[in-house]
């Protein structure tokens, strides 16, 4: 490839504008149904947000419309999760980061608490093991 | 590591707790395309699963295809994603070298022949194998000795799925691609030049999660490779609406207008360049106010002019046109010719028509 | 013959090919025709034939009253589908690239979707057409293959460009060259087949009009 | 060789096949709105009468002659040559079922110019020796005698004198440097003899010079109805001969379509030469001499009127806006019909249909157009220019039971003259 066929070009990166991809206004309409059906059925539900195509610039539109709400928790595991419950009670917004703090993964859930925020039989077990260990080697000492 | 421990077993070993496992599932489920209902299911299969074996073949590559996979997001998430895997053999990424090295991928072969998965990397030579060999061996005698065992193939790349670069004309080592010399096991093709990382590691993933997936027409995951960049690209509403950049430094290059007139090849190209994007989400060719080049699509590097339109013909028309004109109009005149020579000989063959002869004679 | 090998033939040498046998067909046509000659009329004129002639170019592209109360679906269906055609072929950005390398010359185009609506509305006038083509008993009677082949070759790059556009079934490089094989079987077969009518037409128009102006009648 | 024959007609199909015949031919796309322009279509429903389709034997010989794909598909047998079978199926189609009117290609949206082709395929239906019986009878009697319905000098000497008698009127026959030369046509002669006498007074008042020539008085010319361009070349060749003996300045067509036809327009090219004395029709002198103020009118006719435009003269021949001009001068009440000029629908008997006995029902039937638009209009008279046209709807009006007279324009103004 030659650079004969290409149209000149500085190519100085503008950053692209944000043309709307429209998505916006029906996930929101999304969020409102999902909200809708939990009250009635108690049906949870998981927006994927990078399954969705939005322009640069949409997305953090869409959290600025959801805003925050009462809770805000910080989690560490493989890297930091932000989850956010959004000013629509039972909306949550979740952020996964890598360890580099680069987002890797988000979501909007409709529930009462996300799942993973909850604490995990495996890790409750794990943890009671750890206590258990601790005390009886106190014990020893002792 | 011991390869009989189920996943679930070793992280739990490692300290990764469960919490982390399903951010681990979820972040997964999201690169694989999966819809969010999935994510329970994919924790519990990677729980119980016992980890293959791999062996990663590259052939006529550049690197580009590992750079790319050791670029798989964080560092921990590429643990993971290697911690569910026992790479046996990556001779760029593995400590042992010489005989060694190949000693290890025998000794893998042996011990999980018809159960282990093959990656392959890069094209095969098929004009003549001395263009490319390792350890005396030539790419073509490796990889079918390899794929014989294998559960499945996976081709990583442009290259090792449809040929790549070079195979680009004039295809000087006559290279094939992996599905071109082993048509006996299910191969996944995973091109890209290269493959988005989370694509690659998705695609892996997904084959140890759910088994081999859903492929198209070219052998590639549907998850993935289901969907144009033009039609997922979020410039898409000004293609739409007839806006389009002219060049890459005027008004609609800098309103971030469609590339089409600017050879993008987002149409034909299927990918999830548009919506999982590169380097961690950050951005991807065309938002970086680039045309597609149609990287994972077969020959990509001979689909005519990176920066000439899709739809515009390859070869110069306004010349044929021209030409056509001047063979026309000499055919046309000596047909003309003759068919006014044919007429001129129907008015000499005129016999003066009179009132006898109004009636057939019967 | 790979896909791509595929778009890039009917992109490359197909397109010349056809282009060519179109250009070089219609030539030859115009020819076949012309050089059968007129004789002069000798009667004295009581108009201008060449003013006649011109005029009928134009006039004749709106029927007259009683025409348009007989044959109204006629008319109408044959309004739609070809501004229609028009829209779609001159009008889309991607065709006025082509129309550009291929003449130099450029024009605005309209947006994307609404070429897509367009062309369906086309498409469902064609189909309306096709539909009178065989249940009219006038039509039914004229008609023979060559009408259905024009048809046929006329509607097909509609049809494979509106499942291009929207990817529908194949590949996006497949339905691309289909799309683009259709229209040059269109071109190959348009000098040889009643689709020439877009270009003889303005003949045939000029020699109505020249015959009738020159009798002073407007025709 | 003498007699009609299939080599002879289909020759002649060769020879008539133009540049315009082969543009008409590869532009017309089956729409079939030329089917909805024919009178004989539209008051049958009958596809077969789409004029276009009247015109098949004709495309295929240019198909098949005059095109490269044509010739190939006949020399390797994919299409069937012309028969003179298809010759004798397409007769009635031909010559029973148009009357050259012209109005499929007023309509035509790609401009074929149908009627011409027609007159044209006749040509070669007549030199096959496919012309209807009635037809080559009127042709034969209007070179022998010298007039399709066998009227001969002394009938009309006879008519001169009567009108002579009853007008006090002078009719010069075979005056030399007379301005202008009349012609008859003989339904004129035979049924309408008041024309002569109208001509008589009108050129009278107006101070015309005129002549009718013993040599050639009649008008029509049943070679072009027929198709035989020889035989209408002939017939011409009299009324120039007479008119170049009579040194007049000009030859004015009758109140007849096709002899306006025949005598303007295709006469110089019948013989071959331009003329050297002008062709009027009788409307377009009149209209001439009303713009000069040389009609002068006693009165205006009170009853409602109508013009029918004979196809040959207002569509086919121009001569549109002087019949209006004169009903305008003459009539107080002039209205049109629902379509009109060059759009006017054809009475039904041009062309040779009314010199064609087995036409006599399908004509009648396709009558039934001119009813409709005359019932639109409820009018108390007709005004036309075409003895033809007249004798034809008097004729049909008869048929539909329609009491309506039928008046000659010519006359209308004779009768409203402002004599001493």
């Amino acid at each position: 490839m030659t650079a004969d066929g290409m149209p000149a070009s500085d190519f100085a990166a503008s950053p692209p504008c944000a043309p709307p991809t429209g998505n916006l206004i029906p996930l929101l309409h999304e969020i409102r149904h999902a909200l809708t059906r939990w009250l009635e059925q108690g049906e949870e539900h998981v927006i994927d947000l990078r399954s969705i195509p939005l322009a640069p610039g949409e997305e953090d539109r869409l959290i600025e419309q959801l805003g925050a709400g009462e809770v805000n928790a910080r989690l560490s595991i493989l890297g930091p999760s932000d989850i956010i419950e959004t000013r629509y009670p039972g909306a949550w917004l979740i952020t996964h980061y890598n360890e580099n703090e680069s987002i890797t993964g988000r979501f909007i859930e409709v529930c009462e608490v996300p799942g993973i925020l909850k604490s995990q039989a495996d890790d409750i077990r794990a943890g009671l093991e750890r206590l258990e260990d601790q005390l009886s080697n106190v014990e020893t000492t002792a | 590591m011991s390869k009989d421990k189920t996943l679930g077993e070793t992280l739990r070993e490692r300290g990764i707790s469960r919490r982390s496992f399903l951010k681990f599932c979820a972040t997964t489920a999201s690169m694989m395309a999966l819809p969010p209902a999935m994510i329970p299911v994919i924790a519990s299969t990677l729980d119980k699963l016992r980890r293959p074996s791999v062996i990663w073949l590259s052939f006529q590559e550049c690197t580009g295809c590992t750079e790319s996979i050791t670029r798989s997001n964080s560092a921990t998430i590429e643990d993971l994603i290697f911690d569910t895997i026992s790479l046996d053999y990556h001779h760029t990424l593995q400590a042992a070298s010489g005989s060694a090295a190949e000693h290890a991928r025998e000794e893998a072969m042996q011990e999980n022949h018809g159960n282990y998965i093959l990656v392959v990397d890069g094209s095969i030579p098929g004009e003549n194998n001395g263009y490319s060999t390792i350890a005396g061996i030539s790419n073509k005698d490796m990889l079918l000795e390899v794929a014989a065992g294998a559960a499945a193939i996976v081709a990583v790349g442009s290259c090792a799925a449809f040929g790549g670069i070079p195979k680009a004309d004039p295809n000087p080592t006559g290279a094939v691609s992996v599905s071109d010399l082993v048509k006996d096991k299910p191969i996944v093709n995973v091109p890209g030049c290269p493959p988005i990382p989370a694509v690659i590691t998705g695609v892996l993933v997904q084959f140890l999660t759910f088994g081999l997936p859903e492929l198209d027409h070219l052998g590639r995951p549907a998850a993935f490779y289901g969907k144009s960049i033009h039609d997922r690209c979020y410039r898409r509403p000004f293609y739409d609406k007839g806006l389009f950049a002219d060049s890459f430094d005027d008004e609609g290059a800098k309103k971030g207008w469609c590339l089409f007139k600017l050879g993008c090849k987002g149409p034909t190209t299927y990918n999830a360049c548009a919506t999982t994007k590169w380097n961690d989400g950050t951005s991807f060719p065309i938002e970086a106010g680039h045309p597609c080049l149609g990287c994972s699509e077969p020959d990509f590097w001979d689909a005519g002019s990176f920066y000439k339109a899709l739809s515009i013909p390859t070869e110069a028309i306004g010349k044929t046109a021209v030409y056509a004109g001047a063979a026309g109009l000499i055919a046309g005149a000596a047909l003309g010719a003759s068919l006014r020579a044919r007429k001129q000989s129907a008015v000499k063959d005129h016999e003066r028509v009179t009132i006898d002869d109004l009636d057939q004679e019967s | 013959m790979t896909e791509t090998e595929f778009l890039l033939w009917v992109r490359g040498p197909a397109f010349s090919i056809a282009t060519f046998i179109m250009c070089a067909g219609l030539v030859i046509r115009f020819l076949e025709i012309f050089l059968l000659g007129r004789k002069a009329d000798l009667a004295e004129a009581r108009g201008s034939a060449a003013a006649g002639g011109f005029r009928t170019l134009f006039r004749r592209s709106v029927p007259d009253a009683g025409s348009f109360e007989r044959s109204g679906f006629t008319i109408v269906s044959g309004y739609i589908f070809h501004i229609g055609l028009f829209i779609v072929i001159f009008l889309f950005v991607p065709h006025i690239l082509v129309f550009e390398a291929v003449s130099g010359l450029s024009w605005p185009g309209l947006p994307s979707n609404i070429i897509d609506a367009t062309n369906v509305v086309t498409m469902i006038a064609l189909l309306a057409v096709l539909v009178h083509r065989i249940k009219d008993p006038v039509m039914r009677l004229l008609s023979e293959f060559n009408d259905y082949l024009v048809w046929f070759v006329t509607f097909l790059p509609l049809l494979t460009g509106y499942l291009a556009f929207h990817r529908i079934g194949l590949s996006g490089a497949m339905l691309i060259a289909l799309h683009i094989l259709s229209v040059e079987i269109l071109m190959i077969l348009f000098p040889f087949t009643k689709l020439s009518h877009a270009f003889t037409l303005w003949m045939a128009r000029w020699y109505n009009g020249a015959i009738a102006g020159y009798k002073g009648v407007q025709s | 060789m003498s007699g009609a024959s299939f080599q002879r007609g289909y020759n002649a199909l060769k020879e008539v096949i133009d540049a315009p015949i082969a543009a008409f031919f590869s532009s017309c796309v089956h729409c079939g709105m030329c089917a909805e322009a024919c009178l004989f279509f539209t008051e049958t429903r009958d596809p077969k009468y789409t004029p276009i389709h009247k015109l098949e034997p004709l495309r295929k010989v240019w198909k098949q002659e005059y095109t490269f794909w044509g010739k190939l598909g006949r020399a390797v047998g994919l299409s069937r040559p012309l028969t003179d079978q298809d010759l004798a199926d397409w007769e009635s189609l031909v010559y029973d079922s148009c009357t050259l009117c012209g109005r499929c290609s007023m309509v035509c949206p790609v401009g074929n110019d149908i009627t011409y082709m027609i007159r044209n395929m006749r040509e070669g239906m007549a030199a096959a020796g496919h012309a209807p019986k009635g037809l080559i009878g009127a042709t034969r009697r209007a070179v022998t005698i010298g007039s399709p319905m066998g009227v001969k000098l002394p009938a009309l000497q006879a008519q001169i004198r009567h009108t002579e008698k009853d007008f006090g009127v002078k009719v010069p026959v075979d005056v030399e440097g007379a301005e202008y030369l009349c012609l008859l046509s003989s339904m004129e002669i035979m049924n309408f003899p008041e024309y002569i006498g109208s001509l008589a007074r009108i050129f009278r008042q107006a101070n015309v010079t005129w002549t009718l020539s013993s040599e050639a008085f009649e008008a029509t010319n049943s070679g072009i109805q027929i198709g035989v361009s020889d035989i209408a070349a002939e017939l011409v060749q009299r009324i120039v001969d007479a008119a170049e003996a009579l040194k007049v300045k000009a030859v004015i067509s009758p109140e007849c379509g096709h002899a306006y036809m025949a005598i303007r327009w295709d006469g110089p090219n019948l013989v071959g030469k331009p003329f050297n004395f002008k062709v009027q029709h009788i409307l377009e002198v009149l209209d001439e001499l009303r713009s000069q103020g040389r009609l002068k009118m006693k009165d205006k006719e009170a009853q409602k009127l109508t013009y029918h435009d004979p196809c040959q003269i207002s569509r086919r021949g121009g001569v549109i806006d002087q019949p209006r001009n004169l009903l305008n001068m003459v009539a107080d009440n002039f209205v049109e019909m629902p379509e009109t000029g060059k759009m006017n629908w054809c009475c039904g008997a041009g062309g040779g249909v009314s010199s064609n006995e087995r036409a006599d029902d399908l004509r009648l039937k396709a009558f039934a157009r001119k009813k409709a638009q005359l019932d639109a209009i409820n009018v108390d008279a007709v005004v036309s220019a075409c003895s033809n046209c007249r004798i034809h709807l008097e004729e049909g009006l008869e048929e539909y039971h329609m009491e309506l007279p039928l008046l000659s324009l010519t006359e209308t103004i004779a009768e409203h003259l402002a004599e001493e």
